[in-house]
């Protein structure tokens, strides 16, 4: 009898988790809100740093689905822990008994429309990364018309307590970079600035690509949060921040303004929490068993995480949490089901 | 006009609107690694001259990143061109030859 | 500019408002600078809405303008505001309207501080005994006056005399809302539509038929800001701010600016002629400058009462303009007459501003 | 039986040996040649005119001086022979190149004097001018008849010489078209592009000397000729017969040196003669006051564009920076190429290798801190602060430090120390950051240090030479221990001389003031500045390699030999700059293995650190560092050197080869410190 595992959340985690725990010789469901797979990565056009196609990875990805149950357009009804198990009911009826649950519900954009002063929502030419995102997908938006003049706000509700997240959401420094020499690859004539508090480049190439950005793109970084936006007569976006490296005030008109909003925790994977009694950390994401050394476990035993669900990660590190992921919960249902052990000795002697 | 005994005061705001791009166009194309700054101050840091008076050179490139010729020459008036910063720079600009392209350009001004 | 993004946020930020039943507490300065504004609010809530709204001649200062000018503590400044509440108390009323925007962030950061610091509340209490022999206690309610004449903007709307409709042309007058930065930017919760899009103006202009100018340093200070004001030397700020404002909105071509603030009328207006004789420039388009009004006074005018009786002589910045405009009769010979036909004066001329 | 033998052949000079053939004395074929030696010399005494006119008086007058006093005649002389005509500078680098530059030179010059010679000996008439002076000598072979019955021991002998230097330049010829195909074989990896006046005199002058072979063959049975002429003489008329049409290749020779002449001005071929004016404005002292007027004029048409300094360059391990080098340098001021020449001018490292090469001697390096010199660019300075330094009783430098009763004590640093005028030597308790030795003796010179700005990113320089200094017992001072004010050689190289001289009048006023007889730098671009141009009087200047080497001669420091084997890097400021090559060596060699690389002493190749150039950027010095270690890790033979250490003595090539090189590098004074006792 082969154990069940249940995924939750069929972003790059989940289906990276799904495909690793499949070829392990386990009955994988992923069950999945939206109706497709590949979450947040189905809105984003390409990725940093080397700017490939955010469908490369996903159809990587999906070309390792084969067996895995998949259920989309589906939710968690309830979901109880039993003596070593899970009963799960999900929104079409299904009931699962999974032996292991693996959460990978991944973040949430933070709603820019909260940073009222950046006026998203009320401002014509205020847009996010995501609508960026999408405009590069689609060229169709009326925000972005021809704009000569383009800015990036960074930390759009990450490092801002107000905004209910001190943390940084690792992510949107370079996807802020990429998307400027994006933007100027868009409109060459273009001049891009960047609000930046801190330039958090820790990846590999991160750092090339800012180069690039400054020399090849002519992009201004500006060392200051934008604080406050007002829409000129013409609708252009008159912008302050402080130049923190003169101390002074800077004024500056733009024609599209895009704000780098951040990875906030899951409000459905917030749902599923509180159906288990879990308390998540300061920052609203899972709590984990240990941070160091216990990273893919939740404080309750058949109970696994992965991806962005415990906080902001690249997508690379998603993908590695994944595996992680499905390296312990192989762990954890050999060590609790004997058949399961046994099956392993078999197959070992045999193979 | 009537006296109050006092007036409009002077604003200390960048506004890059003014940003006059052409002759900072010019100050790159003679020295275009000036885009690569990245504003770490390893330069000024080692300035010979600034231990004695104002001159620092990412202050000088800052200035004219916000428009401010005036600013960036007079930032650089007491430099001794003696090559510290151009040794020490981690994006290695020749930043001598940046020194002297932005006297040449916003000097005449 | 999207009006439903707007209309989101105004949403966000209701703030309840009773309906009837307040204790009222008058500005300093208010009384001063805009003669009319204090007795058009009483006399519009009182007499003409039929609320109770009670006035105690035993109510001082909230201690804003000292406590803002760095001149006595916070524990005295708490005091006084915990003896206005007494008072109220003592007089049986439970909702406090207040004239000054100053107060009412002083009103809004004491109770947000006995609220984080009940130790302190119960020591002013305390003081509040000793010195005053009054009983501690706080209003269920605290709004600025501004919010009731917002809760009652539509029952103004419906005895209006007047529109802030331009009679010749039949279009809405542009007017720039200016809110006291106390309002709200302290505590956005604690204000009508929030610090960013205040609505507490803009429900009453747009409910009497005129329209919101949205200018770009709408935010922006009126350039009051206590220190730089008292001290001669720093008037030059206040007088920039105010000019950074003028210079923002004037492409807007507005015809009247109106705020809910002791100071900003203030500065508004008389800075117009400060700039004028400065600089040579006159904002609004006949070098009359742009008119100010109080919200008391524009609520006045919409309902018909005398210009001159609203005091609106007392600016410096001539209101003709806007009279003329919305339709409204005035007698030009009786601008400086007061009670009575008292002759008040002429004012001088000044050499730019046409008056 | 000599006398008798002499008396008899100057009898015959008389006797009618050589017969003129053409009774005219002129035929038109020489025309081509008149007109282009006529303009030739128009062209070059108006030049002449020109750039005497254009050098200052003074400076004329040192000419003239120069030109009589013996000493600087007898040099004149020589250089003239060993550089114009043997060109031995190239001889002694490369043989075949020199053999090639020897043979057209010296050769053609020895058959122009012989042809003259042949004249004045056998038809001497024709050195007047109406008898064809002008052209008569060169086409002497032409317009004689020489029975051959009656040829005597001096005809036959100039006939035998004229032919000999015929071969010789045509051998020369031959190796320099082989050149144009393959430099290689000559030594040489980048060779110059010709211009197209270059050109035109170039195949002109390829083809001069095979066309004076075939008209002088062609004539040969009439004029008479030697081993060479007659052989191919009789060749001639086994392939065309008995009647020979001579005419077109006196032709096309006189059309050939016509063509050659008229060109010249305007090729690099007008070195041949302006070399010579250059030697004499060289010996007489003038310097260039401007790149291109009055001596520079001389200079820059001096140069043969032999391509020299192309391998020379250090840049030029990129191909692509070849146009930078110092013959395109001036091609570009010969043409007036004001934009072009100030992007040249500026890229140059100061390095000085082609001008220490070049086999004229130009000093090109100079002409471009001139060229930097002319660019008027609004460079405001104001080193109004440096005032403060000097002023008695100030001490800037020692502010942070202590109070200033005290800082001559205990500050260490110059400006502080002149806050006292009492003579720190005596006054200062013995501490160690002193940096005196406990044994101070009163013949023991009172040593200024001034490490200078460099020297600060390098502190194991700075580390070493306190201790050396500990360890010696010198009695000195450290002038800029806290950072003092750059030398002003930066400023200098950058032709901003006002500027510089500024700060040479500040650090002037502080060491006069020191008191000190000895200054010793670590940075060779302080010690060419502070030899060079402050003139202090009293005060020994020298690099931190002289001064080690004294105090080991002298025993006070004693070293140990290592089994290290190191190679040793020239800076390009101390080595070609200052002439200091044995110092070093001499100690080093006292230590360890010294080990000979590719290149060094004069042709030492720079380390790509140079302050000299202005416009050069990381990538590109980068390239110049990685070339200047392949050549100091071999040696001349190409074999690997594998030392254990690369040792310099210059903070800018130490912290540049630091960065590149794949063993360590190490300045001199801690190798030495490594080995002392």
């Amino acid at each position: 009898m082969k154990n069940n595992v249940l995924i939750i959340g069929g972003g790059p985690a989940g289906m990276e988790a799904s495909a690793q725990l499949q070829r392990l010789g386990y009955n994988v469901i992923l069950i999945e809100r939206e109706s497709t797979l590949g979450g947040h990565l189905n809105r984003w056009d390409r990725l940093f740093p080397e700017g490939v196609p955010a469908s490369e990875p996903l159809e990587a990805l999906m070309k390792n689905m084969n067996g895995v149950k998949c259920f989309t357009d589906t939710e968690i009804q309830s979901i109880n822990r039993l003596d070593k198990s899970f009963n799960v009911i999900l929104s079409n009826g299904i009931t699962v008994l999974a032996d292991a649950v693996l959460i990978a519900c991944g973040f949430d954009l933070f709603d820019a429309s909260r940073k009222e002063e950046y006026g998203y929502g009320i401002y014509d030419h205020v847009i996010t990364n995501a609508d960026l995102e999408a405009w590069f997908q689609s060229k169709s938006d009326d925000r972005i018309d021809n704009p000569k003049r383009v800015g990036f706000v960074h930390c759009v509700g990450s490092r801002d307590e107000k905004a209910g997240c001190r943390g940084c959401s690792k992510v949107c420094c370079v996807t802020a970079v990429k998307e400027a020499c994006e933007i100027k690859e868009a409109f060459p004539d273009a001049q891009v600035y960047c609000f930046y508090m801190d330039l958090r480049m820790f990846g590999r190439h991160y750092e090339d690509l800012y180069l690039k950005a400054q020399k090849d793109y002519g992009v201004r970084f500006i060392r200051g949060r934008v604080s406050e936006v007002s829409e000129n007569q013409d609708r252009s976006l008159l912008v302050k921040a402080e130049d923190t490296l003169s101390s002074k005030p800077v004024q500056i008109t733009l024609d599209l303004l895009v704000l780098m909003a951040g990875m906030r925790h899951s409000e459905a994977g917030r749902r599923i929490a509180d159906m288990l009694n879990l308390a998540p950390e300061d920052d609203g994401f899972f709590a984990v068993r240990n941070n160091l050394t216990a990273n893919q476990q939740a404080r309750m035993p058949g109970l696994f995480l992965a991806g962005a669900a415990t906080g902001p990660k690249t997508l690379p590190e998603s993908l590695a949490d994944a595996r992680s992921a499905a390296a312990a919960i192989d762990h954890y249902l050999t060590d609790i089901f004997p058949q399961t052990r046994k099956l392993k000795k078999l197959v070992k002697k045999n193979g | 006009m009537v006296d109050f005994g006092f007036s409009l005061s002077p604003s200390s705001r960048i506004d890059l609107d003014e940003f006059d791009r052409k002759t900072f166009d010019r100050l790159l194309a003679l020295e275009p690694d000036a885009k690569k700054c990245m504003e770490c101050g390893s330069c000024s840091a080692v300035c010979t001259a600034s231990r004695y008076t104002e001159t620092s050179v990412r202050r000088a490139l800052h200035a004219l990143r916000n428009g401010c010729g005036a600013q960036a020459v007079e930032e650089l008036k007491g430099c001794q061109f003696c090559g510290k910063c151009t040794m020490v720079c981690p994006r290695g600009i020749n930043t001598r030859h940046l020194i002297l392209s932005i006297l040449k350009i916003y000097g005449a001004l | 500019m999207i009006y439903e993004g707007k209309q989101r946020i105004w949403s966000d930020y209701q703030k309840e408002i009773p309906d009837d039943h307040y204790f009222y507490v008058r500005s300093c300065i208010r009384q001063a600078f805009f003669t009319g504004s204090e007795v058009a609010f009483l006399d519009i809530t009182r007499n003409r809405l039929g609320k109770d709204i009670f006035e105690s001649e035993h109510h001082t200062t909230c201690g804003g303008i000292a406590y803002h000018s760095d001149t006595i503590p916070h524990e005295t400044v708490m005091t006084i505001v915990a003896r206005q509440f007494a008072l109220m108390h003592k007089y049986g009323y439970e909702n406090y309207v207040c004239s000054c925007i100053t107060s009412f962030g002083v009103y809004a950061e004491t109770l947000e501080t006995w609220r984080e610091f009940p130790e302190l509340q119960a020591k002013i209490a305390e003081i509040l005994m000793k010195t005053c022999r009054l009983e501690f206690a706080k209003p269920k309610y605290i709004v600025h006056a501004s919010d009731l004449i917002f809760k009652f903007r539509y029952q103004i709307a419906a005895r209006a005399v007047h529109k802030l409709v331009n009679v010749r042309t039949g279009k809405p007058l542009k007017v720039v809302e200016h809110i006291g930065c106390h309002y709200s930017k302290m505590f956005p919760s604690k204000g009508v539509g929030g610090a960013e899009y205040p609505y507490v103006l803009a429900g009453m202009v747009e409910a009497w038929g005129g329209e919101v100018v949205d200018y770009p340093e709408r935010r922006h200070c009126c350039g009051f800001g206590f220190r730089q004001y008292f001290v001669q030397a720093n008037r030059g700020y206040s007088l920039s701010n105010t000019h950074k404002k003028f210079e923002s909105m004037e492409p807007y071509h507005p015809d009247c600016i109106v705020t809910n603030c002791p100071g900003c009328p203030y500065f508004l207006d008389r800075w117009q002629y400060v700039i004028a004789e400065q600089t040579g420039k006159t904002y609004g388009g006949d070098g009359r400058g742009i008119p100010v009004l109080t919200y008391e006074e524009m609520a006045g005018l919409v309902m018909g009462y005398d210009p001159w009786d609203l005091g609106l002589q007392t600016h410096q910045t001539p209101v003709e303009s806007l009279l003329d405009k919305m339709g409204i009769v005035y007698d030009e010979k009786s601008k400086y007459l007061g009670k009575g036909g008292k002759d008040l004066g002429q004012p001088a001329h000044p050499s730019c501003l046409k008056i | 039986m000599t006398k008798l033998h002499v008396a008899v052949f100057l009898q015959t000079a008389g006797a009618s040996e050589v017969i003129d053939r053409v009774p005219a004395s002129f035929s038109p074929f020489v025309l081509p040649f008149v007109i282009g030696i006529s303009f030739f010399l128009c062209w070059i005494t108006v030049g002449l005119i020109r750039v005497l006119y254009a050098i200052p008086a003074s400076d004329r007058r040192k000419l003239a001086i120069s030109l009589v006093n013996p000493k600087i005649a007898w040099k004149n002389i020589r250089d003239l022979f060993c550089d114009c005509l043997f060109h031995v500078k190239i001889w002694q680098r490369k043989p075949l190149l020199g053999y090639m530059h020897s043979s057209i030179a010296f050769g053609w010059f020895m058959l122009i004097v012989l042809g003259h010679i042949e004249v004045a000996l056998f038809v001497p008439w024709h050195l007047s001018f109406s008898k064809g002076s002008l052209y008569y000598p060169i086409f002497y072979r032409y317009f004689i008849w020489t029975d051959p019955a009656h040829v005597t021991l001096r005809g036959s002998f100039f006939f035998f010489l004229m032919d000999f230097f015929l071969l010789y330049v045509l051998t020369g010829i031959a190796l320099a078209v082989f050149k144009r195909f393959r430099s290689i074989v000559l030594g040489m990896r980048h060779t110059t592009k010709p211009s197209l006046a270059d050109r035109l005199a170039l195949y002109s002058l390829w083809l001069i000397f095979p066309l004076r072979l075939l008209a002088e063959s062609f004539t040969a049975d009439l004029s008479g000729g030697s081993f060479l002429t007659v052989p191919v003489n009789h060749l001639w008329h086994l392939l065309f017969g008995e009647k020979l049409y001579f005419m077109p290749v006196w032709w096309a020779y006189s059309i050939c040196l016509g063509v050659f002449f008229a060109a010249m001005p305007f090729s690099r071929y007008m070195h041949i003669l302006t070399e010579v004016l250059w030697i004499l404005f060289r010996n007489a002292g003038l310097q260039p006051s401007h790149p291109r007027k009055g001596v520079a004029e001389a200079e820059i048409y001096a140069c043969s564009s032999c391509g020299l300094c192309l391998d020379a360059c250090p840049m030029n391990v990129q191909k692509k920076n070849l146009k930078y080098s110092s013959v395109y340098f001036i091609r570009r001021l010969r043409r007036h190429n004001e934009r072009k020449i100030n992007l040249i001018a500026d890229k140059c490292l100061m390095c000085d290798k082609c001008h220490v090469l070049c086999p004229v001697g130009v000093d090109a390096p100079a002409l471009r801190r001139a060229q930097r010199k002319t660019v008027k660019n609004a460079l405001t300075y104001d080193y109004s602060y440096l005032s403060a330094l000097s002023a008695p009783g100030s001490s800037v430098s020692s502010a942070e430090n202590a109070p200033e009763t005290e800082t001559s004590g205990r500050g260490c640093s110059v400006p502080s120390a002149l806050g006292s005028s009492v003579s720190f030597a005596e006054n200062a308790p013995e501490t160690e950051i002193f940096g005196r030795g406990g044994a101070v003796s009163s013949d023991v010179p009172r040593v200024l240090y001034f490490a200078g700005c460099m020297t600060h990113l390098t502190p194991r320089i700075l580390r070493s030479v306190e201790e050396l200094f500990r360890k010696a017992g010198v009695d000195w001072q450290f002038m800029d221990r806290e950072g003092g004010i750059c030398c002003g050689r930066p400023l200098m190289l950058a032709g901003r001389t006002d500027a510089a001289a500024e700060l040479v009048a500040a650090n002037k006023r502080m060491i006069e003031a020191s008191g000190c007889d000895t200054l010793v730098l670590s940075c060779p671009i302080c010690y060419k500045i502070f030899k060079e141009d402050y003139a202090l009087s009293g005060i020994r200047v020298l690099h931190h390699t002289q001064f080690i080497k004294e105090l080991v001669d002298a025993g006070r420091l004693v070293l140990s030999k290592g089994t290290d084997s190191v190679v040793y890097h020239d800076p390009c400021e101390l080595g070609r700059g200052c002439g200091v090559y044995a110092e070093p060596r001499a100690v080093l060699s006292q230590i360890a293995d010294l080990k000979k690389p590719s290149q060094d002493g004069d042709e030492s190749v720079c380390c790509g650190g140079s302050l000299g150039s202005l416009t050069l950027n990381a990538n590109d010095r980068e390239w110049i560092t990685s070339g200047s270690v392949k050549i100091l890790l071999k040696a001349s033979d190409g074999s690997p050197l594998h030392p254990d250490a690369l040792v310099t003595a210059c903070p800018l090539c130490l912290k540049t080869f630091n960065e590149a090189a794949p063993v360590p590098v190490k300045d001199f004074a801690e190798i030495v410190l490594e080995h002392s006792a």
